[in-house]
């Protein structure tokens, strides 16, 4: 059992089998023909020995599937490469120490949930003062100034307010993404800044539970952080990067 | 009452009283106040509808008069006058008004209590017209029957009102009691109510009086071929709170969210502006036999479920009394709460049979609002069906009244035709199962489950005393609920709040204060 | 929202968005490569827009996945035909009249479960007296003469029995699939009959869970039954494919 | 014991006291006879092993004797007395048996005494090795701890022993207390135990010596890693019954499926076999500290659970019985029960509860074995996983000892990895959440839940009654149990028991007697 990392395939209970769980409904209505579509639709999707073993009539001419099948595609694992952010984390006091030693002065950090957004609680994990499993979120943090603009916040106005506050940091938080809302969000706020010429002013981080760093980086912003974030992570970034910038290290 | 628990019936008392005063003090201050949305309210049920260059004309009538500045005595005088000199329709002056072809303000008036005399009649209309649609409903339910309690409470909102009726006859005929239609992201915070059909929103579908009517007829023909009434709610919340609550007497919807404090804590909404709304917009609801939804869940999407559980219980009691000042009756308070323990703790569902069962013993007659996990949702889609099965479990367990059903998918989207299906299937399951197991258990005395409901009562009893100390405006400042802090003059809205000057008229808050045999109130403030 | 028959595909919320759920393992390390190699294989498969919303530590090097994605292929619904048991089914009554009528002796019935399977609740359902889902089974019938020989029963037993009984119709079941044994099961039944020249005296008809008509076909069957099948539906098919074949209708 | 349900305990002693009678009739028949088998698990207790031509030795030597017509002796006497003739180990004796380059029978028999005395000696030696395994399994525990009751019992069935132990591994990282290796499809049936490790079987593993030896190997492992003793179990039923129980004696397994019933009822082996190979299984599972599981559960597969609960309790109380016979502990009886309720039909649940506290209360002391859902289970795995939670919430309010978890996937295959995962998952999340519900409820006096169970336990006296009458043998054959008929000569293995002659021999039964202190059993039948 030996595993061949340039031609990985799913794992059921043999090596290889290929195994995998579908499920999905077609605008077909309930019958043996419904089955057959199904499985014809997984033929094409590459999937072997498919069973239909489930099926549910949902009214209104659709039907649901649940299916099993083997799957006929692998993955060269040996060539996968994912972007991470690089920066190493440190912890509360270590960041601290860190901003202390290399910028010297406070960084101002301005963070929203823009557009028609008006979920918080991500954003508040990272920011507020009593923070999030158990970790303190920014304004806990004497070397950082962290301002949370809540939540609905049009992105003119995040500029305006980062214009004011002199941010150096701007956090954009989006949970909701449907019909790629966070997608249009954000990149307007990128074009914006372009526009204005003020791309490069500030460390621009977005967040949320469907965004990731690969993500963040095509929408041209310089660091994205997905689920389960925590304060410290984003800080470390942030303080490195803006040391970074600024020639400090 | 079934009295499980042994709580102790004074402190329960104790609450009803200071939530009284706390809901008197902020109807004080409603009664000398109208809004924006109050007067295009007034508007619609006159029978005002459609646009103008995209603009609603009641918010193109309402607008022009607040310029004038002459709103403080109520559009309805306005209107009257003009069709009293007119002799037109409501609609045709309001459009007359839109093509600029005619001006309230500078009509003359010739006879206040032939304008009077108008209103009345029109108002004594609708209000009949409403009250039938009510009987509709009765006629329904009996000659189709409904659903078991807990009602299967299930959301549409795909942002397509058509794709939402496909699945919401699919629903219907899976076992759905009550479809709810979620609005598009956003809606709440638009200070008019879009027009006509709409195919294009945002983790949602805009709640319009056609998306109203369209949906409707689905669900009544549906109905009719399941042999079951299915109940249709939207959201009568945000700016327009008022008016979605006149459009949903209108088209006969039986449930509505209806609750200011969650538009001030969750979408910022001015609390002067959404408390004087609501205060009519009840009223509404009460007489078209509407059940609201409070919002009381939602706290504990931001604050913890363990901690916070008696802000919910105390928001619920509050709740209770605002209802009542408007007339709705006990039957009709879809008091909300929620399953939001973590799942990591341990005897975490101890602690939620101890809060649903006490909200079910304290609020007998209440069709409880019961919301499943959310927060606490992940991506796992089998553990969350779980979650839902224990959450599902709970609401047979104490007696629920609405079980708004949970989704495996909750952390991902707006459910998909066959998550609705697998979440049916997951109440009927666990409903079927347990059917008397309410009947059967009892809980030890003084053990864990009856402590917790004690200790969650005595705190919200604490926490009302503050509230009353201080007035529900400032403790709201301070965050007492949801860890949200709003300010008094902050939030959306706050400018379309007016003065009521000592003339002011809505003959409609006067006919439904008559029907709902409330005593008018004091008008200072 | 007119449905193209041609053109089917899945359906979430919105007319062809061709959503779907996954769930599978595969033998790499639990993290962000993980991930991306999990991307990557349905990315082959033609599913677009993917989101790995759930990734479990399996341990052992191995990771678990739980994907949304939208399909790209479609199936041409229009063009579907599925073989089915095209005997009209009848009721308890009706089949004896059939029988009397049209056969004019009682119909000899031979059931087993093959092999080393031991599951004879599936069997059972269809012969034994007081049947399944309130149908009576064929022992029940007057007009059959059915033998139930259990479970375990070895092929060549059956084929013994079943010229001993002379029977007509001989019922196979066979409920565990484990590495196809049921296919190998039911392929031997056949060629032992073939070898001997006596395929053509019996009515061949098989069972089982993961049974199908088309699969039975396959598989040199006269008739194949999957879950949920009843016995009237079984001597619906049997009474008049004798009858049939025997030239009496 | 809590008393939760108002049993009536005269009703349980009599029970008791039939059940004993019942199975004392059997011992009796018993008592005279011995089996190929037994004799063979005489020698692998000697320490014979290995194949000749892929036949076991253990299966040449008995059947040499078999055939030689003496084997009604006892192969120990044969075997010591050539170890005596030819200063040889059992295993070399064994080896030149295979090889025909000795004849057990041809050899003179110089010294009786001396025979025994040999046999004693190798007979002390491996009880004093078992008894090591099971210090050694203590040691584990103490210094690891062990899980927490219920234990999550996982089985692995790839067929391939290697890949089990990657599944098994898996399992145990992610919360495993017990890895059960399920057996390749048909084993049972051979009258051998197959030899080596094996990579290829049919929904299941073969059960060898050395595949033992490799799961025992890799649990000890990882069980180091994650700092609890992981339990090993395996099948030790089938025409291989005492054998298995003796190879599972020497590598440490820690639990065992061990229930003639089940062999009679579901696998069509022989009643006689397999309840005279039971006897003797059982006195070395008692020995060797390995808590054995009943079959009571597969009852419910075939017969109806709510028709046929009864004669589960009263096929626990006989097996209770058979195992005090073997002197086997309350505490290593590991009664089988299931959760096996349609999920159609209203208040299942309720059944459900009053069938598995019932046999809490009636069992205090057994770890009692609660078999998940098996037959309702279907292939749509979203309602099977939520089968499962209500599965795993009534075992941890009914506080069982054993949990074999269920798999959403129960109606397709033997598991996939992860379908372990989820299935973990779901009974972590439900005891966690439910940890102390036990504590917390009550049943309402004559309710459904009580009434329920007093009928159930009246009927199994009834029917153990009706056993008794008729005797065990009488009542398999009219298919008492499972809706299953079983002859008494039919079925697999009746030519392989023997009666004892006066001077038959076992010195390992006659060790086990004494190191359990039961009586010898009177010898005629
Ligand atoms: C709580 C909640 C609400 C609350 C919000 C309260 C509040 N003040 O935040 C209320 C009840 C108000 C609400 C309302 C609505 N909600 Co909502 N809600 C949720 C819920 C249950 C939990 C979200 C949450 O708090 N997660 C916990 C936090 C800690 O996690 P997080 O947000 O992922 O944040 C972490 C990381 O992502 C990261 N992060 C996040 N932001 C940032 C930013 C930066 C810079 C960084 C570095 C990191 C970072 O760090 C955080 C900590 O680790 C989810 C379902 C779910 N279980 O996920 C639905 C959900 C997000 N809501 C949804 C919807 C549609 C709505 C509504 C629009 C519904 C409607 N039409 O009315 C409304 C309107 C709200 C609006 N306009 O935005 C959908 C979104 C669907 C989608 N994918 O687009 C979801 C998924 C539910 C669903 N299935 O429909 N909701
Ligand atoms: C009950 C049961 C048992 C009982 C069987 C008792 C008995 N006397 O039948 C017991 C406990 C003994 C048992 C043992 C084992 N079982 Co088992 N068992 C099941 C279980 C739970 C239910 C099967 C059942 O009774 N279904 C109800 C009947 C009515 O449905 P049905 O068989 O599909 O029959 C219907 C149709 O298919 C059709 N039909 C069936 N046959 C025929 C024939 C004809 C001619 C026609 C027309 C129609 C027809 O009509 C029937 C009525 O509608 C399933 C899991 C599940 N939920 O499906 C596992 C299952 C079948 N068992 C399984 C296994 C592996 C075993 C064992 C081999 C495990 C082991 N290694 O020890 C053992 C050994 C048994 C053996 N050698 O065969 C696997 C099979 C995996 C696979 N796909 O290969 C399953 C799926 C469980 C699992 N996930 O591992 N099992
Ligand atoms: C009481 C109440 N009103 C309204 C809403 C919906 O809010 P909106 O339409 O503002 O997004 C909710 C959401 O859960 C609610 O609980
Ligand atoms: C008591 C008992 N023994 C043995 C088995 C396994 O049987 P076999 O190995 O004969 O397939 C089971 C199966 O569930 C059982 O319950």
């Amino acid at each position: 059992m030996t595993i061949d990392w340039s031609r990985i395939r799913p794992y059921g209970d043999t090596l290889d089998d290929g195994a995998m769980q579908l499920s999905f409904s077609l605008p077909v209505p309930y019958g043996e023909e419904a089955r057959e579509a199904a499985k014809q639709l997984v033929g094409k999707m590459g999937l072997i020995e498919s069973q239909v073993y489930h099926m549910k009539d949902l009214g209104e001419g659709y039907t649901y599937f649940i299916l099993y099948a083997n799957c006929t595609h692998s993955v060269d694992f040996s060539k996968i490469h994912v972007p991470k952010v690089e920066a190493p984390i440190m912890g509360f006091e270590e960041i601290n120490q860190y901003i202390r030693k290399h910028i010297k002065r406070k960084i101002i950090v301005l963070g929203a949930c823009t557009g028609t957004d008006a979920h918080t609680v991500g954003i508040d994990a990272i920011m507020n003062m009593k923070g999030y499993h158990g970790e303190y979120g920014l304004e806990r943090y004497p070397e950082i100034d962290a301002y949370n603009l809540g939540s609905q916040v049009d992105n003119e106005d995040l500029i305006e307010k980062a214009i004011a506050y002199r941010a150096d940091v701007l956090l954009v938080s989006q949970i909701v993404t449907q019909k790629e809302v966070h997608v249009t969000n954000l990149t307007e706020l990128v074009e914006l800044l372009e526009a204005e010429g003020m791309r490069d002013r500030f460390i621009l981080i977005c967040g949320g539970p469907r965004i990731h760093h690969e993500l963040a980086l095509e929408l041209g912003f310089d660091a994205g952080f997905g689920p389960g974030t925590l304060a410290p992570e984003v800080a470390s970034y942030f303080s490195q990067e803006l040391a970074r910038r600024k020639g400090l290290v | 009452m079934s009295g499980k628990l042994n709580l102790d019936h004074r402190s329960v008392e104790e609450a009803r009283v200071i939530a009284k005063e706390i809901a008197e003090e902020v109807d004080h201050f409603i009664s000398a106040r109208s809004t924006v949305s109050i007067e295009r309210t007034v508007l619609r049920l006159f029978g005002v509808d459609g646009v103008h260059d995209d603009i609603p004309l009641p918010n193109i009538v309402v607008d022009g008069l607040l310029d004038a500045g002459v709103l403080h005595r109520g559009v309805a005088f306005w209107l009257c006058n003009a069709i009293v000199q007119t002799g037109k329709t409501p609609q045709e002056v309001a459009e007359l008004v839109a093509k600029k072809e005619l001006s309230l303000v500078d009509l003359p008036v010739t006879s206040e209590e032939a304008v009077y005399r108008t209103g009345e009649r029109l108002q004594d209309a609708m209000l009949d017209k409403i009250f039938s649609h009510r009987k509709l409903r009765d006629h329904y339910i009996k000659k189709l029957s409904e659903g078991r309690k807990p009602y299967l409470y299930l959301i549409v909102a795909t942002g397509d009102i058509y794709e939402d009726v496909t699945q919401a006859r699919s629903a219907a005929r899976l076992g759905a009691d009550i479809i709810a239609v979620i609005r598009s992201t956003g809606q709440s915070l638009f200070d008019f109510v879009p027009y006509g059909a709409t195919r294009e929103g945002y983790g949602g579908t805009y709640a319009t009086q056609e998306n109203f009517r369209i949906m409707r007829a689905a669900l009544d023909e549906v109905g009719e071929e399941v042999g079951r009434y299915i109940r249709l709610c939207n959201y009568c919340s945000g700016l327009c709170m008022p008016e979605i609550a006149a459009m949903g007497a209108m088209e006969r919807l039986d449930v509505m969210l209806n609750d200011a404090l969650y538009g001030i804590l969750f979408r910022d909404i001015n609390m002067q502006r959404t408390l004087i709304d609501q205060a009519f917009s009840r009223m509404i609801n009460s007489y078209a036999g509407i059940i609201i939804n409070t919002g009381e869940d939602n706290y504990l999407t931001t604050a913890d479920a363990v901690e916070s559980a008696h802000t919910v219980l105390a928001s619920q009691f509050i709740n209770e009394q605002f209802a009542l000042l408007s007339g709705l009756p006990e039957t009709q308070m879809g008091l909300g709460h929620a399953f939001e323990m973590n799942p990591e703790l341990e005897d975490g569902l101890l602690l939620e049979i101890a809060q649903a069962q006490m909200a079910r013993e304290i609020f007998p007659n209440a069709p409880l609002k019961y919301m499943p996990p959310t927060k606490h949702m992940t991506g796992n889609i089998f553990l969350g069906h779980i979650q839902d099965a224990l959450f599902n479990l709970v609401s047979i367990v104490t007696g629920q009244g609405i079980q708004l059903l949970g989704m495996m998918t909750e952390a991902m989207h707006t459910p998909h035709m066959h998550d609705r299906q697998l979440s049916i299937e997951n109440a009927q399951y666990i409903f079927r199962n347990a059917r008397h197991l309410q009947d059967e258990i009892l809980f030890r005395p003084d053990g864990r489950i009856q402590r917790r409901a004690h200790t969650v009562l005595t705190k919200a009893v604490y926490l009302l005393r503050e509230v009353k100390k201080k007035s529900l405006f400032t403790a709201l400042e301070e965050g007492i609920f949801a860890d949200v802090k709003r300010s008094r003059a902050g939030g959306k809205g706050l400018s379309g709040v007016i003065k009521r000057s000592v003339d002011y008229w809505n003959p409609f808050e006067c006919g439904l204060r008559e029907r709902l045999q409330l005593s008018i109130r004091g008008e200072e403030g």
